[in-house]
């Protein structure tokens, strides 16, 4: 019940800081943070190779098994788009930005 | 050892958090990601340390498993067009979403999910995680136009939606009541795991049926909610597992789905609901042809070239949804180049919703060579027409129709805030014909004929015209 | 154990959401700043209070007593005076400032 | 109930959170404050639900306590003046420190303190706690004026300290192994209470020598550091109460105080540990006077009024440390008026330095009625000088000094951002001679004869005499 408790304070506290993060992020990069952000939720690749470590039947191997397919194609794909996408915004020449605002 | 866990799991958190941060600026964003794919690195490197693993079995599956869905993900990731992102990250959302309700499933299945704290959210995981992955494909499917392309509406739509939430709530008390609930009305027969099953069908019907009414040009919202959905699962996940990097990761993806689907309906000055739920509504509207043949300034490339090259020193180019669509962006590079050379000065006008998902245009214009300080965003951009000589307009209407201001009428774009292009000497629009865009509504602008040249055509051809004649003027 | 655990997750994403939350605090309000953040550490009068509740004690009911008064000086005083300083921030006349950045 | 407590307390903590978020801009600030005061009541409520309290000796001795403090706080709150704040968050950050000190000692005193968890973090707070509160307390005489101004040294003064931080590692050594270390030793009188006592004394000494040490004019950097360790010692104790507020609470208080004393210590262009470890350095240094007469353009209030008034549209005024001290506030700002009912326009640059605290002079100005939206930083108005006819500079030396952008001389303000006041047209000192500031740098403005024009005067009546100069201009 405790530690259900600490969860919970947990989750509010990331809550408020994911709010903060993302709100600073450029309207500019939000296709990539799209896809980052959708990287990082394939960490649940680590419970998919639990259930297929701790299986005991076929049934829990084959669901185990297809999860983990997923949960790899949806982290190294997501990583690896984002990286390609944001290799293209790389400033061809060093100039500086200035605006007027 | 649980402490060393502990420990790994809390650094890889903690690079998402550093990752995230580094995404502010586009000269840190992709050290950000690497930075964020090496805690995903610490956290699986970790989770080998305390599993055991039966060398036979489990092993090769694992080890197959990733290998298999990493080099289709990374095969799809690296062969993708940029101009397909929305459906590559609807995709990947999907399987994600997929992984986390057979995750749940499997606690259920081997009968780990035993307090009530790890059974009700094992179950909304399952749910949510299904209406994610059923939803996402169909997006996907949409995107790609294999299937479900437009709006897919049948009779009674909500109505069944509704039973559908009915049945998966009831099947949901009778799992969490161990069957009990099943038993009291006499149905022994479903016992908690066929409810489960039967969740999970509903659910993943659900999600189908939850999308199919929403229009294409909408994808990217969905995409940006189910997102959010995903990563809400994970999270909740993160709460049976005990483990925090799922837990702060998840909650970190479920607060940027939320953000970016809001800003995405706040720039579209239209609320959330209304996006969802008139899906099955706007499916009838259409194009209501109202035609009364009004006059416009139609110009052809060797006109816009000349007004380029002689009289402007200051040129504004908005790119929208048709620039995309006609895959222009290297002819609008050629553009770009050529007017460099001849000394005129050129910025470009990224509205946040032009093109197929938010921030997509920036992406698009980058991946073509134009370098991203020339990208100015709706705020920054809006001040530099006063002294603009001329705004070329690619393949765009909505996001540049002063309609939006007009308080008097109720248009779909109503309240969204636009690029004020009517602030400069001169408008040019490249599009096919007078149609309007997504949202329908007409652009007074087109019939501006002091200030308005309009240029019929293909976006691609059409700037490769305009350069050639402005190369010649 | 596992909420001791917890717990240090909570303490780093607080720590995070702390520096996002204080860096986008303007210069011009970092007086208001940090005599409101010195009221919030007044939080800890909750244990004050706990002291006393649960003391048996003569030398626990004075430690009590005088960490209850200090407490109380700090919650009352701090958020108090921030809210004289912060009643002084207030545009005499609607205006917007422009500048030119 | 237990849940119920949990969750008011997450709710306080969330308050809090909102409260700072709101301190972005002047115009939510407040309601943030209002905020995060509410945040507090709730957790105090709902303390009072979970405990028993005695009726007879805990009820009024808590009551009694709380309206003692509470009145206390209130009425020095009410009565300080503006240009007293530091010495009061000194005060109040004091008190706070010692309050959570003596939390700590009552655990290990009631026998609470039983898993090295508890009694490690425990310890830790008390050390923490009381350092903070003595260091605070100095700070706060420092500051009033009451004892220990100035930088007091005194010999061996860093072996002194590394003895006494010894000492305290093996008391928290054999407090932690509950006198095993005392009895090895043969010093079995040495209980663990006992030197639990002698930790707290010496922690308090600590405390004390850390801060005498260092001038009056780097107090602000010493209170902002000794409040982020108040912080963490709340956020310690959060450990020990498991009380998600205080651990919350004190976490975002420490993240706070770390910022600002960074921030200090980068707009000063010094890093934290010289300004520390140098008090004693510093203090032998002082003034070296090196007067070879240089000749300076000496004016009267009245040739300031006619340039003022005559000759300049755009006036931009740098208020320094001087001007707190003056108290030169009001003739500041009716100085401003004045020039504003001619038609000039006036705005105000402020240093991240300049007065006593960091943003202090902010809180002077509008206390004097000059609307914030007048007030520019350091990146705001630099650009503005290039155009500004006069620039008239009151009890400030440092923030404005080129010396710091001199490359070649390694200065106590080498690499300190400043105000570029030499690309205005005219600068204008109003100060009491030609001594340089707090960090005793000569600055090469004053020799300017073209540019500058000094006004030898205190600044509260010199600021008066040129109102009435520019009155009769
Ligand atoms: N980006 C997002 O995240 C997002 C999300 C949801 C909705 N939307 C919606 O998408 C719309 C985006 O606005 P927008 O101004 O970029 O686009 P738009 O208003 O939809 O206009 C697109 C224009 O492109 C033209 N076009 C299409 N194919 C072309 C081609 N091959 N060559 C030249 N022109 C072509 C069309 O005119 P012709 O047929 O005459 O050529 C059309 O007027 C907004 O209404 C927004 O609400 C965007
Ligand atoms: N604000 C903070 O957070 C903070 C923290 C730590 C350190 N500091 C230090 O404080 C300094 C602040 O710089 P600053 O430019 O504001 O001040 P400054 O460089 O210390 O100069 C103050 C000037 O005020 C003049 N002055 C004193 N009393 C006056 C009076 N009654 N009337 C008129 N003038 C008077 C003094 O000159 P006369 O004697 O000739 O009149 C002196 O030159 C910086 O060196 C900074 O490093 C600030």
């Amino acid at each position: 019940m405790e530690t259900l408790l600490a969860q919970v304070a947990i989750f509010v506290v990331a809550a408020y800081l994911g709010f903060e993060l993302i709100s600073r992020v450029p309207n500019m990069l939000h296709t990539p943070l799209m896809s980052a952000t959708n990287a990082i939720h394939g960490i649940v690749l680590v419970g998919a190779i639990i259930v297929i470590a701790t299986a005991n039947d076929a049934f829990t191997l084959v669901v185990g098994f297809i999860a983990v397919v997923f949960g790899a194609m949806n982290v190294v794909g997501g990583f690896w788009v984002t990286n390609r996408m944001l290799g293209m915004f790389r400033p061809p020449n060093p100039r500086v930005k200035k605006r007027k605002g | 050892m649980q402490v060393l866990t502990f420990l790994a799991y809390l650094v890889a958190a903690a690079l998402f958090i550093t990752g995230i941060r580094r995404l502010r600026t586009p000269e840190t964003a992709r050290s950000g990601n690497t930075i964020a794919a090496f805690g995903m690195i610490i956290a699986l490197a970790a989770t080998f340390f305390v599993i055991d693993i039966d060398p036979v079995l489990g092993l090769p599956l694992i080890g197959g498993g990733i290998l298999l869905g990493g080099i289709i993900g990374a095969v799809s990731a690296q062969r993708v067009p940029m101009t397909g992102m929305p459906q590559l990250v609807a995709a990947f959302n999907g399987v994600g979403g997929g992984c986390i309700a057979l995750v749940a499933l499997s606690e259920f299945y081997q009968g780990r999910a035993e307090t009530w704290v790890a059974s009700t959210t094992g179950l909304l995981t399952i749910i949510i995680g299904a209406i994610s992955f059923s939803g996402s494909i169909v997006a996907f499917c949409k995107l790609q136009e294999i299937a479900f392309t437009g709006s897919v509406a049948f009779p009674l739509q909500q109505v069944v939606n509704a039973l559908i939430v009915l049945g998966i709530l009831l099947l949901s008390a009778n799992i969490l009541t161990d069957g009990a609930l099943a038993e009291a009305v006499g149905l022994p027969v479903l016992t908690p795991l066929l409810s489960l099953y039967i969740t999970l069908g509903a659910a993943l019907v659900l999600g189908i049926l939850f999308v199919i009414p929403i229009g294409g040009a909408d994808m990217p919202i969905v995409i940006s909610l189910l997102n959010a959905f995903t990563g809400l699962a994970a999270a909740l996940s993160g709460f049976v597992l005990e483990n925090y990097a799922l837990l702060i990761g998840g909650t970190l993806v479920g607060a940027s789905g939320t953000i970016l689907t809001r800003q995405m309906s706040g720039a579209l000055g239209r609320p959330l609901g209304k996006i969802i739920f008139a899906g099955i509504a706007a499916a009838g509207g259409g194009d209501d042809e109202d035609d009364e043949e009004r006059e416009v300034n139609d110009v052809s490339a060797e006109d816009i070239g000349s007004y380029l090259s002689e009289d402007s020193e200051k040129v504004v180019i908005v790119p929208g949804y048709g620039l995309a669509v006609a895959q222009a962006q290297a002819p609008l590079f050629e553009l770009m180049e050529t007017l460099e050379s001849q000394g005129k000065e050129v910025l470009f006008g990224i509205h946040p919703v032009a093109g197929r998902m938010p921030g997509h245009m920036n992406v698009l214009l980058t991946e073509a060579g134009v370098p991203y300080e020339k990208l100015y965003d709706l705020e920054d951009i809006n001040p530099e027409f006063e002294d603009t000589d001329a705004v070329i307009i690619v393949g765009a209407n909505d996001v540049v129709n002063p309609a939006a201001n007009d308080e008097e009428k109720d248009s779909p774009i109503s309240g969204m805030p636009i690029l004020e292009v009517e602030n400069a000497e001169r408008v040019i629009f490249v599009k096919r014909s007078l149609s309007p865009g997504f949202a329908g509504v007409d652009n007074p602008l087109f019939y501006d004929m002091d200030k308005t040249m309009m240029y019929f055509t293909d976006a691609k051809q059409g700037l490769q015209d305009i350069t050639e004649a402005v190369k010649n003027a």
